[in-house]
């Protein structure tokens, strides 16, 4: 019948079979899925974000749901560069999937290290910087709304790993161009779009908040015209690739995001509702391509209407 | 784990507020194991993004069944599914409860709300049955009694109103008769019910040097293990760190738990 | 029983015998919901933007639904401000109802013509000024998230008017508290916060976007939990009080909001989903804030544990 | 205009892919006028914030009735309401259909899809019955021919297959049978449709001096006259202005409309 149509992206020098990815924080660290999902089908598999040491995170509630969405506050725990690729790495051994690591850090220093830990590992085909966590006070959220700052983050990650380079930007800003341009200019090879965004909620009978952490980060099928719009503004300005992810939940929601401007997708919160939903995202989309006869995503990518 | 499109097979009052859903699963089904949980997909809850854990109350190759309370908006959902309704669901889920130890004579069950069910496949597990200590605040509230005794159990059943067993805390009871027993070395603790219950069935078997597994209720979201949402602190060597309620547990050792405050 | 509770905040020199208004342009000019809704029931009606001229506004689509909300890109179409005079000033003259008038411009002068305008106004109890809205390329946006601009317009806005002023603050700025802040020290009686949240959404099949200004603001449950950390966060740095919106849908999302520091809260989406919302907010507050013997509005805001 | 809370009394399929509901609404049924709507509160539809708005095609002390199909979300949440539920509705709503002018001999209906349901209470209620030109697909799509050959007018049929009388667009017949007529001046025309329908039958009006009441149908987010989504362009002396269909509208004159490109 109709032909496969090509999914092939490239995001640097990573060529990933589809353009489809699993948002960080949302799929662990690639084990916990691999019952349920076939971790070889995607175009990518992003993990939880690392840093230098490990790092505790958050005291619990780390969770909220809330109308067509739920917030996070887990305050990015983990097992710290050497503990990833003690513990985690192997397991990748089996598959062939490209892996992206999120890292992140309370200083520069730190974002520098674990960029420069990981520079030396084959297994791992990416890394995304995660500037942009609203829940981590010693940083996170400057890095990611202050330009300067940010510029500063994504050259001393630059200049210490010859991978591909992704910056996850922090969706509460006035005017994302202005980061976007920031992280191409300083030698980004993509920029992520969108990360949570800070939100809150209230327990009225205790008057407590309903995380720990009291402020968290928003994400969902909420979100989705949001990240929507910041994809498309950014689009305008820049000509590295973008990933796009707030709120996918079907192939739908990814083709949006691809029309908007994207060249990628990551599924984030919807494998928590369904974890079949990455797979499900990859597939419709080649189904829906094909009958329309749209031979490849890159020549849907950024085809709305000006 | 796997992921199965089930079906509603029966649905109806199982007693007082509690609900028994019985869903026809033949991939899921035959793999319970006795403590594990399964993560539903409640029907028309359109603008909720998580799944909703439930403790499997019975299990075969036939089907599954949980029994359940509304107490929120997806529980709430829930009661409105009909049978032939397809319900999703991720399981069996997480590290359930372990067989006695070979040193184990009487295993001891302690329960409360639906931690009755959680315990019923262990009780029908276990190869020697003890004694089951079951209480809540009124006789409507105290499930599954018969079942156990069915199954070779000594049920003592507590209420907060003396409706029905002894008045007063389940731990009360559990106290007295533990004090009246010569071969504590002989028990083994199995507890599922409300955290405080949990605490102080756990703090009791410390202080005993008895072993105690404790089914942890905890907020989840992914139920795989992999959003870092369900973490309770276990303890370690160095002090402790989180273990994750849907893999890691939702069954603890008594004595791994780093109670917060 | 149980005695009634002091439901009266003040905005200024505006006594509102209750907190709880409409969000501007969710309740039009006053008149529409009137068949439905017992308008001296509320605390006050704020009515859809009005510039010093009739405006147009945008083509349509004008409005989408989303997941737990909506775009809108109505762009601000209206009679001018001699217009609203002429054509609905005269309605409110048969009702008690305090009356705020939601101001915007395309420039300063605007901005300060249109404050001029209505303080001549008895009729008008306070202004609110919409810097903030994502929809009119001319000017909103800009104003709303720099905040030297921010300044000028309040301080051109201030100057005109004796009557309440309260500033209607933009939400996609990293930092709330500044513009807060701004508001306070050039002289506003109070904020309100939020306004919807630009964004978007494409038809995949078209190419087009849903609305046709293309981008648009979205409302809603979906931004309930932005709202209630802006509001959380703006409180922290200013005594004047904030009037707080955003997806209020029950009386317990605007306790929410009063907890979260508001003094008063705005009814806005809601109103199209079921008119009836807005009474039975108040009328629900009434009822929880009794059966907890809470005496006063103002003994609940800002409760939230610290 | 008041708000109600209606139960269902009855909800079928109709014909096609139509479903008949009808609703107790004794506040609002009686006021209902020709050409009016009812905007529904849709249950089930969590994380909706808007209603649906949908014209009466029925109404009397005792209730009213809409007929509709499903396309999108909303309208299949709809599809599952059962009889005795309850659901919420603001009604009448909008300007409808003028009685006829005094001059006016020969009412012209024009209709495609649910246009049928909403000329019905207008052939009912007008005094002289006229001509009516029915449009659609194929005969599954045509509603309510017989109910309107029993009010007495004269119903003409078109559909693009052929399966049920003329072949063709509803247009093509009404072009037809106006050469045909003598004196234009005692027709008046109503017309429910598709946009393009509507233009077309507007134009055939205008070039002919004709009145056509266009009832035109855009998305609505409040139906009350208070968002300015659903709004059209009328002209004025001046150029236009915007009129909103869900309180100016649904029905216009087709002279007063701007139509865009
Ligand atoms: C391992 C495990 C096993 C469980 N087994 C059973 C069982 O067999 N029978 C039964 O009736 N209940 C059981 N629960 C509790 C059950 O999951 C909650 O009652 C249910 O999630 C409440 O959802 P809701 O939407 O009705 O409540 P809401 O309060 O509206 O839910 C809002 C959010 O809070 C979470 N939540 C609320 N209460 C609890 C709770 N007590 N535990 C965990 N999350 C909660 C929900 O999952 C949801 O994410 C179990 C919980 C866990 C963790
Ligand atoms: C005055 C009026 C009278 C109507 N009468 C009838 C009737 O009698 N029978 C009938 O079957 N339909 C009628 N419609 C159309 C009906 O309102 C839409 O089919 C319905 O809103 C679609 O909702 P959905 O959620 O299924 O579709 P979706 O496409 O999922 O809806 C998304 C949004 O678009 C809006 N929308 C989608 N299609 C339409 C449309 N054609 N018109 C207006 N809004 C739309 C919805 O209201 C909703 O806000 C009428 C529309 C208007 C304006
Ligand atoms: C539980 C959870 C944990 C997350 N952890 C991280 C993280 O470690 N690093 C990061 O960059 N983003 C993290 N995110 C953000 C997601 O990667 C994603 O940007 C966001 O959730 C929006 O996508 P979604 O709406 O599809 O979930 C997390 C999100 C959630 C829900
Ligand atoms: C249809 C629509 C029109 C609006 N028009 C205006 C406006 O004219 N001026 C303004 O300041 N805000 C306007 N808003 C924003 C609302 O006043 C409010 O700030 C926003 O919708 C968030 O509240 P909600 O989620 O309760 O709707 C509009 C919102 C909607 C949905
Ligand atoms: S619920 Fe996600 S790790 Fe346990
Ligand atoms: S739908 Fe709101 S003005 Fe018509």
């Amino acid at each position: 019948m109709n032909e496969k149509p090509d999914m092939r992206i490239k995001i640097g020098s990573l060529e990933m079979k589809n353009p489809v990815t699993v948002a960080s924080g949302t799929f662990g660290y690639g084990p916990e899925y691999a019952d349920l999902v076939d971790l070889d089908r995607l175009g990518a598999i992003t993990v939880k974000g690392i840093c230098t040491e490990p790092h505790v995170g958050n005291s619990t509630p780390r969770t909220f749901e809330t109308s067509g969405g739920m917030l996070n506050a887990i305050g990015l725990p983990g097992p710290g560069a050497q503990g990833f690729i003690k513990k985690y790495l192997p397991f990748f051994e089996n598959y062939r999937v490209p892996l992206i690591v999120n890292i992140w850090g309370k200083t520069v220093e730190d974002y520098s290290r674990v960029a420069e830990i990981f520079n030396d590992q084959a297994r791992i085909s990416a890394l995304e910087v995660n500037v942009s966590c609203p829940n981590v006070k010693e940083g996170g959220a400057l890095y990611g709304t202050d330009v300067n700052l940010f510029r500063t983050v994504v050259d001393a990650v630059r200049i210490k790993t010859q991978k591909p380079l992704i910056i996850k930007l922090a969706p509460n800003v006035a005017d994302i161009k202005v980061f976007a341009r920031a992280a191409e200019e300083c030698g980004a090879d993509a920029v992520s779009i969108m990360n949570s965004y800070p939100a809150m909620a209230i327990d009225i009978e205790t008057r407590k908040t309903q995380l720990a952490n009291r402020t968290g980060g928003l994400s969902g099928p909420a979100i989705k015209p949001i990240a929507i719009k910041l994809v498309w503004e950014a689009a305008k300005v820049i000509k590295i690739p973008i990933i796009g992810m707030g709120g996918i939940y079907s192939p739908e929601d990814a083709l949006e995001f691809i029309i908007a401007g994207a060249s990628a997708v990551a599924v984030g919160t919807a494998s928590f509702t369904d974890p079949s939903t990455v797979v499900r995202v990859i597939e419709g989309m080649e189904k829906w391509m094909a009958a329309r006869k749209i031979s490849s995503v890159a020549e849907l990518k950024g085809t709305v209407q000006a | 784990m796997t992921q199965e499109t089930t079906t509603v097979i029966e649905h109806r009052l199982f007693q007082g507020d509690y609900r028994l859903l019985k869903l026809s699963a033949p991939a899921v089904g035959p793999l319970v194991q006795p403590g594990q949980f399964v993560h539903l997909r409640v029907p028309r809850l359109a603008d909720a993004v998580l799944r909703r854990p439930f403790s499997v109350f019975k299990a075969d190759a036939a089907g599954l069944s949980i029994l359940y309370k509304s107490v929120g908006k997806g529980t709430a959902a829930l009661t409105t599914v009909t049978e032939g309704e397809e319900i999703n669901l991720i399981g069996p889920l997480g590290t359930g409860f372990p067989m006695i130890g070979k040193n184990t004579k009487t295993p001891v069950l302690v329960a409360g709300g639906y931690g009755n069910a959680a315990l019923y496949l262990q009780a029908a597990k276990l190869p020697v049955k003890g004694i089951a200590f079951f209480g809540g605040r009124s006789a409507i509230d105290i499930l599954c009694v018969d079942e156990f005794k069915t199954l070779g159990w000594d049920v003592r059943v507590t209420t907060d109103d003396g409706s029905l067993g002894q008045k007063g805390f389940v731990t009360a009871a559990l106290d007295l008769w533990l004090a009246e027993q010569k071969n504590l070395q002989a028990l083994e603790l199995f507890a599922c019910g409300p955290n405080a219950m949990l605490k102080a069935v756990g703090d009791r078997a410390i202080q005993n040097s008895l072993t105690a597994w404790l089914s942890m209720d905890r907020n989840m979201a992914c139920g795989v293990g992999a959003c870092l949402t369900c973490v309770i602190k276990r303890k370690t060597a160095a002090g402790w760190e989180w273990a994750r309620c849907c893999k890691d547990g939702p069954v603890f050792e008594a004595r791994e738990i780093l109670w917060d405050e």
